[in-house]
């Protein structure tokens, strides 16, 4: 082992590790946070969480909401002087959350990525009326958007029922092979937003 | 000069968990040395195991000197210079690389795994790569074990190419 | 010429027409699109933000199905699905470790062999052919091309464009006879990321978008997306709504068009058969002042 | 049997820390050759040379190793002991077991075996060593300087001044450089063409400078002591001994709308043109590609035809040319200098942000719209707004539409530290020039606002660091640390979007004119003139020095020494700085009649040598020759090769390359190597 390796923060060094970008390159010139189109909205700007990183500060980032902000533009990664790839780092810190402490993510984003994981589960494609309900149901955001529901319907642009793969057993796997958590069932999401309540 | 045997403590039935590597390091003195020189300066901290022969340029670098250092003993080797179009000697590193593809091939044809032989490019401002490089190759050579079938292959050889 | 054909779940649904305006105009070109069999989603956002191996698990079954075909290119339509694919081809030519891994998950053989192609890079290579089988010119039709994020980055990993001043838009716009605009915006995100969760950023960063576009003198905003057409079309009535950005939308609504609708009306395919009238924003006085013009250029 | 002494250092506690060095002097004491072998604190102090002489006479010692730091550090100092207790220099070798063991590893035991190892390959290497006697070559005691600009002129200057002749050669029609195209410098703020038009004066007048202007150097043959240059001069067109810089050619060229150089493309210029009215020489030159007269030439040429009519075509300058100066069937002319020293002073050029770039790995900035956006200059531009001599007579007025502009945004490090674009080095000048062009803005704009974006503020010169808090305290100055993520137009304005990083502000300016400070880079075709004189470039095209500090004006090539921003970013300060020093180098070789060179040079074995020449293609300096072997009637028997000592640099090419095993290097001989190999 490299000596200088223990020397390193635990959180970059960690980064690196899951994506092979290394955070300590950061120098902070800021590009990142001032072509971020997310800036004006996280409460820790994507320069700074380059930083928080540096510093080994885990708490403060995955306490926060700003990483979820995140929409992975990449136009921070494609001005990087460093090449740091700050979208990268933060997939790799999004990742960390779900895998060790799902209970810090933000109740509509967990609620979404969870609706969308299912759906690729059952049926193998995602089935956006199927999509939209189960968001809703797991967000506990019931009527927002309802309206423009039937607006797409009229428009054909929802189908009501979903199409199965022949091969869903194949993906089905693939899901279980690579341990993903966050797809859980709708009765899990209840439970979990009934404990919030 | 049969007292000069190799002096690691290490037999011909050696066990891997505490095997050794014994790697020579041919090194141009321009770029490789002074970057090694850079990285004491440092006080970059590395494997002991390579043993620095300083040459000019990669370019004055005769397989035949490689081939002796199996033969006595080494179980790796390093070769390193300048970065291309870098060279000291403008161009000797290019003469190297060009010689060096054709010894590769002949080294396998001898049995000799050429993965035993490390080529890099270190220049005098890499001192942190070339820690790089000592650590790599000796982690690599400690995995591939001791060089045990050369010295007999060898000594056939060498008769051949100096006879 | 025949090409493997990703469609992904969202032309099957809310970007109906994109799928109906790309076969209609590959069949003008005579580019037949092969469809995977049992092609599954990609994973999107979901999968990448979540599980990295899962992220790249998903689109290489697909890729993986695709070889099996002999397929050496597959034609993504969606952005995201092609950033998804893209990405999934790069990690896994450039990580050995991590190819291994996908390779026990896939249970299938995989070389990784197939290229992942957009639309708009299609579009791009049969430009002697669109000229050529023009029947309709879009001339003066002012158009402001928009890219938006996934065509074009992460570089790297789509090898695709300039990601920061593309042409390959504005190459396929000209073709059709009508006028690309210099605008300022063409690869700003529009926010589809947080289009479920969080529709204030979404309109907030589609109203810089939109009013960028409208102040070059765009008549029509072309995408290559159906994140970016939702966000655009579907969003547009929020959008222009919204005043808490500066103002409002200054001259109405603008169309949002697909470019392989722009490029269908060039060819003379229906507007029907261009899916034109599944919009959220009108397509029709767009239509009738194209036709109000060819009318009268015919006369 | 040899008798050779070892000589273990302490160096302090820096090897003793870790090596025994008292075991390793005992271990080696019973080696085969070795009379005497012992450790000592201090080696290289007084004391400690005074034991290796010592030992060497009581011991009378036939060799000597040294083991102790790296012989970059001490090779010459031992030597010179080994040669003062009257022993051949080259009989005293080192061993580096500080650098290369005691600072490197932590287990004492793996370090003093690692250190004996090492000294019995040196001692087994010593055994071999032949005595070798340094090379002599004469001296031809004149000097060529490439490059006019402030560096070549302060060169050629101290020089000639010393009594030594100079040869200039400059690529362009006048001298001056860019120190010329600026306004005012740093920190003093004194007026650049103020300061520099005299010394191109001296140049011009001076009895031992001989100036090629509009020449560049063609072909470098030869070695350290006695150079043969060929020069090419180009095509002025215009007859130097006649031409009486009246300016009447100028006047009467009716093509006045070429982009001047000299202005940074934002002024105009004729085609037949001095490049400003200061220029040295005075001379105008004629510009082909825009002349009339010489496109028609052109196009008549292409098209084949006879010609249809004699009139000439325009030939105004002809007419008006009183002293008859002007001479259209002038072509390139290549004369040749024989000189002693070279100093290279090619300067640099400005990185240009465009998405065309002429080196593969440097990309430009796509998201600053790749330098196409109106009223978006570098700071050459501004400098040329700036000065009194310029396109606007030292108004500032923007390029677009020539108005004043009130806000100006000036951007820091483009090109500069930003390894994605494949240009991560510091350029060193632009904190400095920034915060002078803020001061000159200031200065004629009164009530302007200006806009920094910085990332570090580097001013560390004298008297730099109060001037960079000069500009910063301004009123309607602000300094943002940050680079800016994007810029556009957007109607007449210049959109730029940045952060704040101290305050996590972000910003979006409208700005009336941006001004970029974009990174320095070494010449254009610098690779080409550094493979004539075989000198190394760094990966950025940079030339490289011989040692980075206690020999940064030379070059590994012998005889040629490096000035200004040929080897990395420099300002005028520094530059002239390094003129002198290489002046004072090149002054003390030609202060020489001849010179000696360390002997580490091949020697070919002729009885032996085949005559293949696979050594001449090895070569890279061309020192192989071909000797002539006659009988005793003086017939030919045979052609071989020598080695010419003065040019050969000792790499060892030719020597691995030899099919016959007949050449050696000395002082690195296979005998040599093998004994240390074997005994490794």
């Amino acid at each position: 082992m490299d000596p200088t390796d223990e020397q390193r923060p635990i959180l970059a060094s960690q980064v690196l590790e899951r994506v092979g970008r290394d955070p300590a390159r950061c120098y902070q010139c800021g590009k990142c946070t001032a072509g971020c189109p997310m800036s004006a909205e996280m409460p820790i700007k994507v320069g700074q969480i380059m930083r928080l990183v540096q510093l080994d500060r885990r708490e403060r980032i995955f306490r926060d909401s700003s990483i979820w902000l995140c929409l992975t533009c990449e136009t921070c990664s494609a001005r990087c002087p460093m090449d740091c790839e700050p979208a990268t780092v933060l997939d790799a810190l999004r990742e960390m959350v779900v895998q060790r402490d799902p209970a810090l993510l933000p109740v509509r984003i967990r609620a979404m990525h969870q609706a969308f994981l299912a759906q690729i589960r059952k049926n193998g494609r995602v089935f956006e009326m199927g999509l939209v309900m189960g968001y809703k149901v797991r967000s506990g955001a019931l009527m927002d958007d309802m309206t423009t529901a039937p607006g797409l319907y009229a428009r054909g642009k929802l189908a009501l029922t979903p199409r199965k793969l022949r091969g869903i057993a194949d993906v089905q796997r693939i899901f279980n092979a690579c341990g993903a958590q966050v797809g859980s069932g709708v009765a899990d999401s209840l439970r979990y937003l009934g404990s919030r309540r | 000069m049969s007292n000069q045997a190799p002096s690691a403590a290490r037999g011909p039935s050696a066990d891997n968990a505490t095997f050794e590597p014994r790697i020579v390091a041919f090194v141009c003195n321009w770029c490789t040395y002074t970057g090694a020189d850079l990285a004491g300066t440092s006080r970059i901290q590395m494997a002991s195991n390579v043993r620095i022969l300083r040459l000019p340029c990669t370019g004055r670098i005769d397989p035949l000197f490689v081939m002796k250092a199996f033969e006595r003993g080494a179980d790796g080797i390093i070769v390193s210079g300048c970065h291309p179009g870098d060279c000291h000697y403008i161009v000797g590193n290019f003469h190297a690389r060009r010689r060096f593809r054709v010894f590769r091939e002949l080294l396998d044809f001898l049995g000799v795994d050429p993965e035993r032989i490390t080529f890099s490019w270190v220049s005098a401002s890499e001192g942190g790569k070339w820690a790089q490089v000592v650590n790599d190759t000796t982690r690599r050579i400690r995995e591939m074990g001791p060089m045990e079938s050369w010295p007999r292959a060898s000594t056939a050889l060498d008769d051949d190419l100096h006879g | 010429m025949n090409i493997g054909y990703y469609p992904g779940c969202s032309v099957h649904a809310t970007a109906r027409e994109y799928e109906e305006s790309l076969k209609a105009v590959a069949s003008v070109l005579d580019l037949g699109l092969d469809e995977i069999p049992d092609w599954s989603c990609c994973g999107a956002s979901s999968a990448h933000a979540t599980n990295h191996l899962l992220g790249v698990a998903l689109p290489a079954r697909n890729l993986a199905l695709a070889e099996a075909e002999e397929m050496t290119r597959v034609l993504a339509p969606c952005a995201a699905c092609y950033g998804r694919l893209s990405n999934a081809r790069f990690e896994l030519g450039r990580d050995q470790a991590l190819a291994r891994e996908v390779g026990v998950v896939l249970r299938r053989p995989f070389r990784n062999s197939v290229q992942v192609v957009n639309v708009v890079e299609i579009l791009q290579e049969l430009l002697p052919r669109i000229s050529q089988r023009t029947v309709r010119p879009l001339a003066g039709l002012k158009v402001a091309s928009y890219y938006g994020c996934l065509l074009v980055r992460p570089s790297k990993v789509t090898g695709f464009d300039d990601p920061e001043a593309p042409t390959s838009m504005e190459q396929v716009v000209d073709a059709t006879g009508a006028v690309s605009l210099q605008w300022n915006k063409r690869t700003t995100c529009c926010g589809a990321g947080l289009s479920l969760s969080r529709l204030g950023s979404v309109v907030r960063l589609g109203h810089a978008i939109l009013n960028d576009a409208r102040a070059s003198g765009a008549r029509a905003v072309v995408v290559a997306c159906p994140m970016c057409h939702s966000n655009l079309d579907f969003r547009q009535a929020a959008i222009n709504r919204s005043r808490q950005h500066g103002a409002p939308g200054r001259a109405g609504e603008l169309p949002i068009l697909y470019i392989t609708q722009l490029v269908g009306l060039a060819l003379g395919i229906a507007p029907s058969k261009l899916g034109l009238q599944r919009h959220f924003v009108s397509t029709r006085p767009l239509l009738e002042r194209l036709l109000e013009q060819q009318g009268m250029e015919v006369a | 049997m040899a008798r050779i002494g070892v000589f273990v250092c302490h160096c302090g506690e820096n090897i003793a820390r870790t090596v025994d060095c008292a075991r390793v002097a005992e271990a080696l004491a019973d080696h085969p050759g070795v009379e005497f072998s012992t450790d000592y604190k201090y080696m290289c102090s007084d004391p400690g040379q005074s034991l290796i002489k010592q030992s060497m006479k009581e011991h009378r010692l036939d060799g000597v190793v040294v083991a102790s730091c790296s012989p970059h550090m001490h090779e010459k100092t031992f030597r010179k002991a080994v040669s003062a207790a009257g022993l051949n220099p080259f009989k005293c070798e080192m061993t580096n077991i500080r650098e290369h063991c005691s600072w490197i590893h932590e287990d004492r035991a793996a370090a003093t075996e690692k250190s004996t190892d090492l000294v019995r390959a040196t001692v087994e290497r010593v055994k071999y060593n032949q005595a070798l006697s340094p090379i002599t070559i004469p001296i031809t005691p004149r000097a060529l300087v490439i490059g006019g600009g402030i560096a070549g002129i302060q060169a050629a200057l101290d020089i000639a001044d010393a009594g030594r002749e100079v040869v200039l050669v400059e690529k362009e029609p006048s001298i001056g450089g860019h120190m010329s195209q600026l306004s005012e410098t740093f920190p003093t703020m004194d007026c650049s063409q103020c300061i520099l038009t005299p010394r191109m004066v001296d140049v011009a007048q001076h009895p031992r400078i001989t100036l090629h202007s509009f020449s560049e150097v063609d072909a470098v043959d030869g070695y350290i002591g006695n150079f043969d240059i060929t020069i090419r001069k180009k095509a002025r067109r215009v007859d130097e001994d006649l031409c009486n810089s009246c300016g009447a050619c100028m006047q009467a060229c009716p093509t006045r709308k070429i982009p001047s150089e000299f202005d940074a493309g934002l002024g105009t210029r004729t085609s037949i043109y001095v490049p400003f009215p200061q220029a040295v020489p005075n001379v105008p030159v004629i510009d082909e590609p825009n002349c009339l007269y010489l496109k028609s030439l052109a196009r008549r040429r292409k098209s084949k035809k006879p010609a249809r009519s004699r009139k000439p075509v325009c030939q105004r300058c002809v007419k008006a040319c009183g002293p008859k100066a002007i001479d259209f069937q002038q072509e390139d002319r290549l004369v040749t200098e024989k000189v002693g020293a070279i100093v290279v002073a090619t300067g640099y050029r400005l990185y240009d942000i465009g998405r065309e770039q002429d080196e593969p790995g440097i990309s430009g900035y796509g998201e600053y719209g790749y330098g196409k956006v109106p009223d978006v200059i570098d700071g050459l531009q501004f400098e040329r707004l700036m000065s009194a001599s310029g396109p606007t007579g030292g108004e500032l007025r923007r390029p677009s539409d020539g108005k004043v502009p009130r806000h100006v945004v000036f951007l820091q490090c483009i090109g500069s530290r930003d390894p994605a674009k494949g240009m991560e080095y510091c350029s060193g000048i632009c904190c400095m020039y920034t915060a002078k062009h803020v001061l000159l803005f200031k200065h004629k704009v009164h009530n302007g606002r200006a806009t920094v974006f910085y990332m570090d503020i580097r001013a560390a010169g004298k008297g730099y660091d109060p001037f960079t808090r000069q500009a910063m305290e301004e009123p309607g100055v602000q300094y943002l640390r940050g680079r800016a993520s994007e810029l556009y137009r957007d109607g007449d304005v210049v959109r730029v979007l940045g952060v704040d990083t101290l305050s996590q502000e972000a910003v979006d300016i409208k700005a009336d004119l941006v001004v970029l400070a974009t990174a320095i880079r070494p010449q254009k075709g610098i690779q080409d003139l550094t493979r004539k004189l075989s000198v190394s470039v760094d990966h950025h095209g940079f030339m490289n020095e011989a040692h980075p500090k206690l020999r940064p004006v030379e070059t590994a090539t012998a005889g040629v020494f490096l000035a200004g921003a040929c080897q990395a970013p420099r300002d005028i300060p520094d530059t002239v700085a390094m003129a002198s020093a290489a002046s004072s180098k090149v002054l003390a070789l030609l202060s020489r009649d001849e010179l000696e060179r360390e002997p580490q040079v091949a020697l070919v074995d002729t009885a032996n040598c085949s005559g293949c020449f696979h050594c001449e293609r090895a070569c890279h300096y061309g020192a192989i020759e071909h000797e002539e072997i006659k009988d005793g009637q003086g017939r030919l028997i045979r052609v071989v090769a020598r080695v010419n000592p003065g040019v050969c640099q000792g790499c060892g090419s030719c020597v691995a390359a030899c099919l016959s095993n007949c050449i050696e290097l000395q002082g690195y001989t296979d005998d040599q190597i093998f004994a240390s190999i074997q005994a490794i």
